[in-house]
């Protein structure tokens, strides 16, 4: 109905704007076994009107099994000019094993595209500093790159899995990252409607730090409080979105914190204190760690309404604020776990899941990969 | 029953409760004019005692067994149903039974006035006919009189 | 016959004390006065105002309907004639035979009226202790100017004052060497004696009426002391005594007044007695005596209904209470005015122009009496300190200011148990 | 008197009387607590002596016919731009006396309130604002030391469990807080009545550092105690009957002063919670004679710790000076759990109006400064920050929160609630409302029945603002509006104001 209404209302009016948020949606096949992008890019194009063609990504996961032990970095330059920029701080930090453009086809939807590289690499020891672990030396270099080289932004960073995002319409992004000719066992798309920052190539989802990556429906009304909280840690907030907090703020409590995953979405979307009050009555120690999660990491609460989208190597995690502001969906067949913004979403790629449910407000939906998958 | 409950500790000695007895129980209904066109001046039901830092307002205390009733040679006061012990000005003579007879000095002479009689608290009867508060009480603005139960009575309702 | 559960004689005060009394516990069964008035219950302390011309209505004591409203028979103007006390029966002068499960005697008291020369055959020779006598006098307001009162204590000064103010030409002649002395201490007495006189009322102490001259109409009266008072009227005044007229030949004791216990019952089971007939305890000397004052009247009436409706309850004893309403400037006094030995201790204050007075009596600290002139606000706050018996020897300068008297100077426990609690006036049940 | 020095003539105040509406019934005389009020019996008129008014507005207010009006003399000291009337006054007082200049209250010098050049956001469309009727809304605050990492476990039932003990933590149901009030400075009524109203908002009171009276010890365990500079009243039983122990440096209104509570009014109760001789004056030194330096600072902390065995958390309060930000700094690293930093508009029984109008800095930049610097040394997590001195609505308590406060005190605001107006004659100590006064005639001017009721509403009030404010922001927990300045925008200040508070220009 409510589409019908819409599509009418484009013709009479040729009314560009658009009434609804960002679309998202996301499997994974929690056997590992991994699928082409057909499927992701069939399901993210029925959500086009969601998006106002300023932004469009996805995330995969298992990509490059030949490369699986190296860190791929992605790297988004304004122009090529930039690119020696760019190697001098990853040749610093790594050795490269490869590199390569990443291939894109020519797309007339696509204008003045940036230039996208991929860089195989592996950390060089004698760069970590004392105590710190490979993954936290990528994060400095990351950081390193989209501070300090002009035009540069590393777009994923992760092993054996890859962010592809632009400025245009779902299709014409897949088309021009040739999505649908790579395989991976976890699958995130996003389109975009960008509202408090301007729709630029990096503004687009998903955002990753390692391997984390996240795409996101909604508004982060806490980012200033996130923001300065995760810079106390090290991390620099440049892309000009909201959503890169929540990548941070998991890779902080994840990475930095150890914390157990479920525990980290505690964090995050905690439940109400009334709600930790009431379950005081039936599990004491339950509550009493709800309320220390609350206490310690209350500046990484997540507010304003969200859905987001959360993956990484070893699963798929969805989850919404605490007062459900933004629709989320998922479903289940076989071993595959889908979630997406819209019912219609999932259905256009299984129409007939076993399972398909609202998740409730503030409560993860995490879909892991079996051990040894 | 329900009272008017002094507390002493709280009493200011703002005299507001003398006012607003006297003009609830004037024709005017209007301060200035009571005190001053119907000279009610003097003629409060609630009697401000001050002896710094001390104060408290007292007025009758709708005895049970009224002692001012007994002393009554007119029939004038009289306990109603309700417990309000009425003293109606009308039939008051003025023999001063109830002055001398009030142990807390509630009954008060108007001597000087026209009319010959006494005068005493009524409980501002047509302000709770009216679902009101006395006035004495409404117009305490430091809860030194309170309208409620006595302590007795509320301790029995609740064992 | 009539019957019924309970039987008043007297419909007075003490009466309508029983009733309020008996209806607090029993609310259904029968009660009845008997009173020889045909005016059922009225305020003999009023009776001047009814002299001076007010309606007889006005002197109702608690309104027309208080009987009835309280489900009460009566037998207005029918005079008991007789008891027996074996069968539990009352006689009427009409003939009536009224049964009573329990009796009150509330009877009252007769004037005391000396025997006087040439008192007899005369129009004008008037008493003044009920409504008939008030009405007497009234009517014969017009037949004369002058009059002698015989009788200086409450009722005589106010029959003075009250034919003072219709114009007439009064003389009081006392016995006593000054007026109200028993309710009076002398200096208060001179007091009350000047007002009185500045009204032109003429005062002949320490003397007495022999005998009246004249033959049916008064000429005058002669003293005791030779003196001659040309008068048209007398009025004596002197005082009521407790009525044994109907406790002649029964079992009940009477000596100079009715024996009842603590429980206003007399020497019969069931047999009770209230007012100005009983001897009952004073509770400023602890002696039992006649004492005919209106609010005890109503106490111990009160009591006597609350015994006799089965609650046992005791009286507490009654306190010696005057109050001059009617002179210009108020006299209010209680318990003991006049220290009668060297153990009491008197403090007073006045101001030269008379018209403030006050005199405190104690004993042990404690307050007996007082007598207050002028300032009579609070004065009750006394009365009250008389019958709580609390030491005052602390604060009893304080008392004397002509400030109205307050609880300022109460121990405050005393203070917070009447100003949060339950009053505690309420010693009758 | 017929002969007054000519400067006393030009009192402050006049008091105007409507002779017609005056009914005599002599409230107004009882109520001047500075014999600025008499009944003459004789004439059956009532006189004021305008020069002892000081414009408390007692009388005004409880007039029953509304016969008062106080109202300030027109006829003043001529005054030019730099020479403002007060200081003439001042000029002709200390000419008078030649003393030093004693006040209460607040600074009331014109200085720029930067609250007042705050905006705060809210949500249009894209995202939607949050109905605080209808949908939670969280206050709830807790105050205390938090360490680098909580240690978590997950069970096989999906549960969290908790590994590591948390630091003890003051939980507030609204981030607002009773500021330090001494009893001595303040009467007992009052203080009841905040710890009444503590204990029913779910927050905290403060007893300044005049010790714990006996009647308010079933308040404590909503109570703050404080060890201040003359360690009145503490003892064992104090620190251990509170919630937390506050260490007291300074004081906004009077930074750099001590304090001074002259023996008269030190009646036999205040000298008993005291513990000091009655009658004796009760001096609280400039400094802690024995903190000299940070290093004694953290002894007095560890010391207070092991005192109360490390369950209470320990506060140490400052007031807003230059370099608060580095002490800030120093004392979060001394080990303290909790910094309170006083600003320069805060209240005071008594100072010398030299310090309170001239010495300290305002608490918003003050707070901005500090949680820049414990950002940037990456310990802000690790303490908690409390704003007071110059807390004035609900909106100052969401700006200041937004700037980097976890919570607020309010004192002055409390005072308003329970009807102080502002003549700043605490130091007197004949407060006619009763406040700032333990003299009994006046003290009982303050019922706690109807003081702490007073306080619970305005808070109760102010916290509804704030859950409106935080709603039509779209945030639905004040943990997420800490140090969230973008959401703050500033009004007419320069850049460098802006910068210093860390806020954008509105527009941007």
């Amino acid at each position: 109905m409510r589409q019908t209404t819409m599509i009418e209302g484009y013709k009479r009016y040729n009314d560009p704007r658009d009434t609804s948020g960002c679309g998202l949606v996301g499997f994974i096949n929690r056997d590992g076994k991994r699928v082409d992008g057909s499927n992701i890019i069939k399901s993210l194009c029925l959500m086009k009107d969601r998006g106002n063609g300023l932004g469009a990504g996805f995330a995969a996961y298992g990509i490059y099994p030949d490369m699986a032990d190296y860190y791929a970095i992605h790297v988004m330059m304004d122009k090529p000019e930039v690119k020696p920029h760019v190697e001098h701080v990853l040749y610093k930090f790594f050795n490269v094993h490869r590199e390569e453009e990443i291939p894109t086809r020519q797309n007339p939807n696509i204008k003045n595209p940036p230039v996208f590289w991929r860089y195989f690499v592996e950390p060089k020891n004698e760069c970590l500093l004392q105590g710190e672990e490979q993954d936290g030396l990528v994060v400095r270099a990351v950081m390193s790159v989209n501070n300090n080289v002009s035009g540069a932004y590393v777009i994923s960073s992760g092993k054996n899995m890859g962010a592809f995002k632009g400025v245009g319409e779902p299709a014409d992004i897949a088309d021009f990252f040739n999505i649908e000719d790579y395989k991976a066992y976890i699958w995130m798309g996003h389109t975009r409607f960008p509202t408090n920052t301007p729709g630029w190539w990096g503004g687009a989802h998903p955002f990753t730090i390692l391997d984390w990556a996240i795409v996101h429906n909604g508004e982060i009304t806490s980012y200033g409080t996130n923001r300065a909280f995760l810079e106390m840690y090290g991390y620099k907030c440049t892309l000009l979105t909201d959503t890169e907090v929540v990548a941070y703020a998991l890779d902080y409590l994840l990475r930095q914190q150890k914390m157990p995953l479920r525990a980290a979405f505690y964090a995050l979307a905690s439940p109400f204190w009334k709600d930790i009050d009431m379950e005081s009555a039936e599990d004491r120690e339950f509550a009493e760690a709800l309320k220390a999660i609350r206490i310690q990491y209350g500046p990484l609460l997540l507010n304003g309404p969200f859905a987001i989208l959360f993956g990484w190597r070893n699963g798929l995690v969805g989850f919404n604020d605490r007062i459900k502001l933004r629709p989320l969906f998922a479903g289940e067949k076989d071993e595959t776990l889908y979630m997406a913004s819209e019912e219609a979403t999932i259905r256009e790629i299984c129409a007939k899941p076993d399972r398909l449910w609202m998740p409730r407000a503030g409560e993860p939906v995490i879909g892991m990969l079996k051990e040894g998958a | 029953m329900k009272k008017v409950i002094i507390v002493e500790d709280f009493c200011i000695a703002c005299y507001n409760c003398e006012v607003a007895c006297i003009a609830v129980h004037s024709k005017s209904q209007d301060p200035v004019k009571a005190y001053k066109r119907e000279g009610l001046r003097g003629r409060s039901n609630a009697v401000v005692e001050v002896e710094s830092p001390l104060a408290f307002s007292v007025m009758c205390r709708h005895c049970k067994h009224p002692w001012c009733m007994d002393a009554c040679i007119s029939g004038a006061i009289q306990r109603l149903d309700n417990g309000i012990v009425y003293l109606d000005e009308e039939r008051c003579v003025g023999c001063w039974g109830c002055v001398v007879g009030c142990p807390y000095g509630a009954a008060h002479p108007n001597i000087a006035g026209k009319d010959k009689h006494a005068f005493k608290c009524d409980l501002c009867i047509e302000r709770l006919d009216a679902g009101l508060r006395p006035a004495c009480v409404e117009a305490c603005p430091n809860n030194a009189l309170l309208y409620d139960e006595t302590i007795e009575e509320r301790e029995e309702v609740h064992t | 016959m009539i019957r019924s559960e309970y039987v008043i004689v007297g419909a007075n005060v003490a009466a309508v004390g029983a009733i309020d009394g008996i209806r607090r516990h029993d609310k259904k069964s029968s009660i009845l006065t008997i009173s020889y008035e045909s005016l059922g219950s009225y305020s003999k302390a009023m009776l001047a105002e009814y002299i001076e011309g007010a309606n007889a209505q006005w002197l109702e004591y608690r309104g027309k309907d208080y009987f009835k409203k309280m489900g009460v028979d009566c037998l207005f103007g029918r005079k008991v004639t007789g008891i027996d006390i074996e069968k539990s029966m009352l006689a009427t002068d009409n003939g009536d035979e009224v049964s009573y499960k329990k009796l009150l005697l509330g009877v009252g008291g007769v004037p005391f009226k000396p025997v006087i020369k040439g008192a007899e055959g005369k129009e004008l020779v008037f008493t003044f202790t009920d409504f008939l006598d008030a009405e007497k006098i009234r009517e014969a307001l017009k037949k004369f100017n002058s009059a002698v009162v015989i009788g200086a204590g409450f009722t005589g000064t106010e029959i003075a004052y009250t034919l003072n103010k219709l114009n007439k030409k009064v003389t009081v002649v006392e016995l006593g060497d000054r007026a109200l002395v028993k309710a009076l201490d002398p200096k208060s007495s001179e007091i009350a004696e000047k007002l009185m006189k500045d009204e032109g009322i003429e005062f002949y102490l320490n003397d007495t009426v022999e005998e009246i001259a004249g033959n049916k109409e008064i000429t005058g009266v002669s003293l005791k002391s030779g003196k001659f008072i040309s008068c048209e009227a007398v009025i004596t005044a002197i005082g009521v005594v407790p009525n044994g007229e109907l406790m002649k030949n029964t079992p009940l004791k009477f000596d100079r007044g009715l024996d009842v216990d603590d429980y206003m019952c007399t020497n019969v089971p069931d047999v009770y007695g209230a007012g100005d007939v009983v001897k009952a305890l004073d509770i400023s000397d602890g002696q039992k005596r006649s004492l005919p004052l209106w609010p005890l009247a109503f106490q111990q009436g009160l009591v006597a209904g609350i015994n006799m409706a089965g609650v046992r309850y005791p009286y507490a004893g009654g306190l010696p209470v005057n109050s001059l309403k009617f002179l210009k400037v108020p006299i209010l006094s209680a318990g003991i005015t006049t220290p009668p030995d060297a153990s009491y201790e008197t403090i007073s204050v006045s101001d030269p122009k008379g018209t403030f007075y006050r005199s405190l009596v104690l004993k042990d600290g404690r307050l007996k009496g007082f007598v207050t002139i002028g300032e009579i606000d609070g004065a009750g706050v006394l009365t009250g300190l008389i019958r709580s018996r609390i030491d005052i020897s602390g604060i009893k300068t304080r008392l004397l200011g002509k400030k109205r008297i307050g609880l300022m100077q109460m121990p405050r426990e005393w203070r917070n148990r009447i100003f949060t609690r339950r009053d505690e006036t309420d010693y009758n049940d | 008197m017929l002969y007054k020095k000519p400067q006393i003539q030009f009192y402050p105040y006049i008091v105007q009387r409507d002779d017609y509406k005056c009914v005599r019934c002599l409230g107004c005389v009882e109520q001047c607590s500075y014999d600025a009020t008499f009944y003459d019996e004789e004439l059956d008129v009532l006189w004021n002596k305008h020069e002892a008014c000081v414009g408390c507005k007692r009388c005004e207010a409880m007039c029953p016919t509304d016969a008062l009006k106080i109202v300030p003399n027109p006829s003043r000291p001529y005054e030019h731009a730099s020479w403002k009337w007060d200081l003439v006054m001042d000029a002709y007082l200390q000419a008078n006396t030649g003393s030093i200049i004693i006040t209460g209250i607040g600074n009331d010098k014109p200085y720029r309130v930067y609250f007042d050049h705050l905006l705060i956001d809210a949500c249009q469309v894209t995202n939607p604002s949050i109905d605080p009727l209808r949908e939670p809304m969280e206050l709830r605050t807790f105050l205390g030391r938090k360490g680098e990492k909580i240690e978590l476990a997950e069970t096989e039932s999906g549960k969290i469990e908790l590994k590591t003990r948390l630091a003890p933590q003051l939980e507030l149901e609204t981030p607002i807080m009773f500021s330090a009030m001494s009893y001595g400075s303040i009467n007992l009524n009052f203080q009841e009545s905040m710890a009444r109203a503590a204990v029913k908002l779910g927050t905290y009171w403060n007893t300044g550092e005049g010790g714990l009276h006996k009647k308010l010890y079933p308040y404590a365990g909503r109570g703050i105690v404080q060890v201040a500079s003359g360690r009145f009243g503490v003892s064992r039983d104090y620190l251990k009957a509170a919630a937390a122990v506050e260490i007291k440096i300074g004081q906004g209104a009077k930074p750099g002063i001590g304090g001074h509570l002259p023996g008269e009014k030190v009646n036999a109760d205040i000298a008993e919670t005291r513990m000091i001789p009655p009658g004796s004056d009760a001096i609280s030194p400039a400094p802690h004679h024995d903190i000299y330096s940070i290093e004694d600072l953290k002894q007095l902390i560890y010391a207070i710790k092991e005192a109360t065995r490390y369950e209470k958390p320990v506060f140490v309060k400052i007031a807003a000076v230059h370099n608060v930000a580095a002490i800030a700094s120093g004392i979060a690293r001394a080990g303290a759990d909790i910094i309170v930093v006083d600003g320069f508009r805060g209240g005071t029984g008594a100072t010398p109006k030299s310090v309170r109008d001239h010495v300290g800095i305002p608490v918003e930049v003050a707070i901005a400064a500090v949680d820049r610097r414990l950002r940037q040394e990456g310990i802000r997590n690790e303490v908690s920050i409390v704003a007071t001195g110059g807390i004035r609505s609900s909106a100052d308590v969401i700006k200041i929160i937004a700037l980097g406060a976890d919570a607020a005190y309010i004192a002055t605001v409390a005072m308003l609630a329970i009807g102080c107006t502002l003549c700043q004659t605490c130091n007197t100590g004949r407060c006619a409302w009763g406040i700032t006064t333990n003299d009994p005639r006046l003290a009982r001017r303050q019922n706690p029945d109807i003081a702490s009721e007073q306080l619970y509403n305005l808070v109760t009030g102010w916290s509804h603002e704030m859950k409106e404010m935080l709603g039509a922001m779209g945030i639905n927990s004040i943990e997420s509006l800490k140090g969230n300045r973008l959401r703050l925008r500033s009004i007419g200040l320069t850049e460098k104001e802006s910068e210093i508070l860390g806020v954008l220009p509105v527009g941007e």
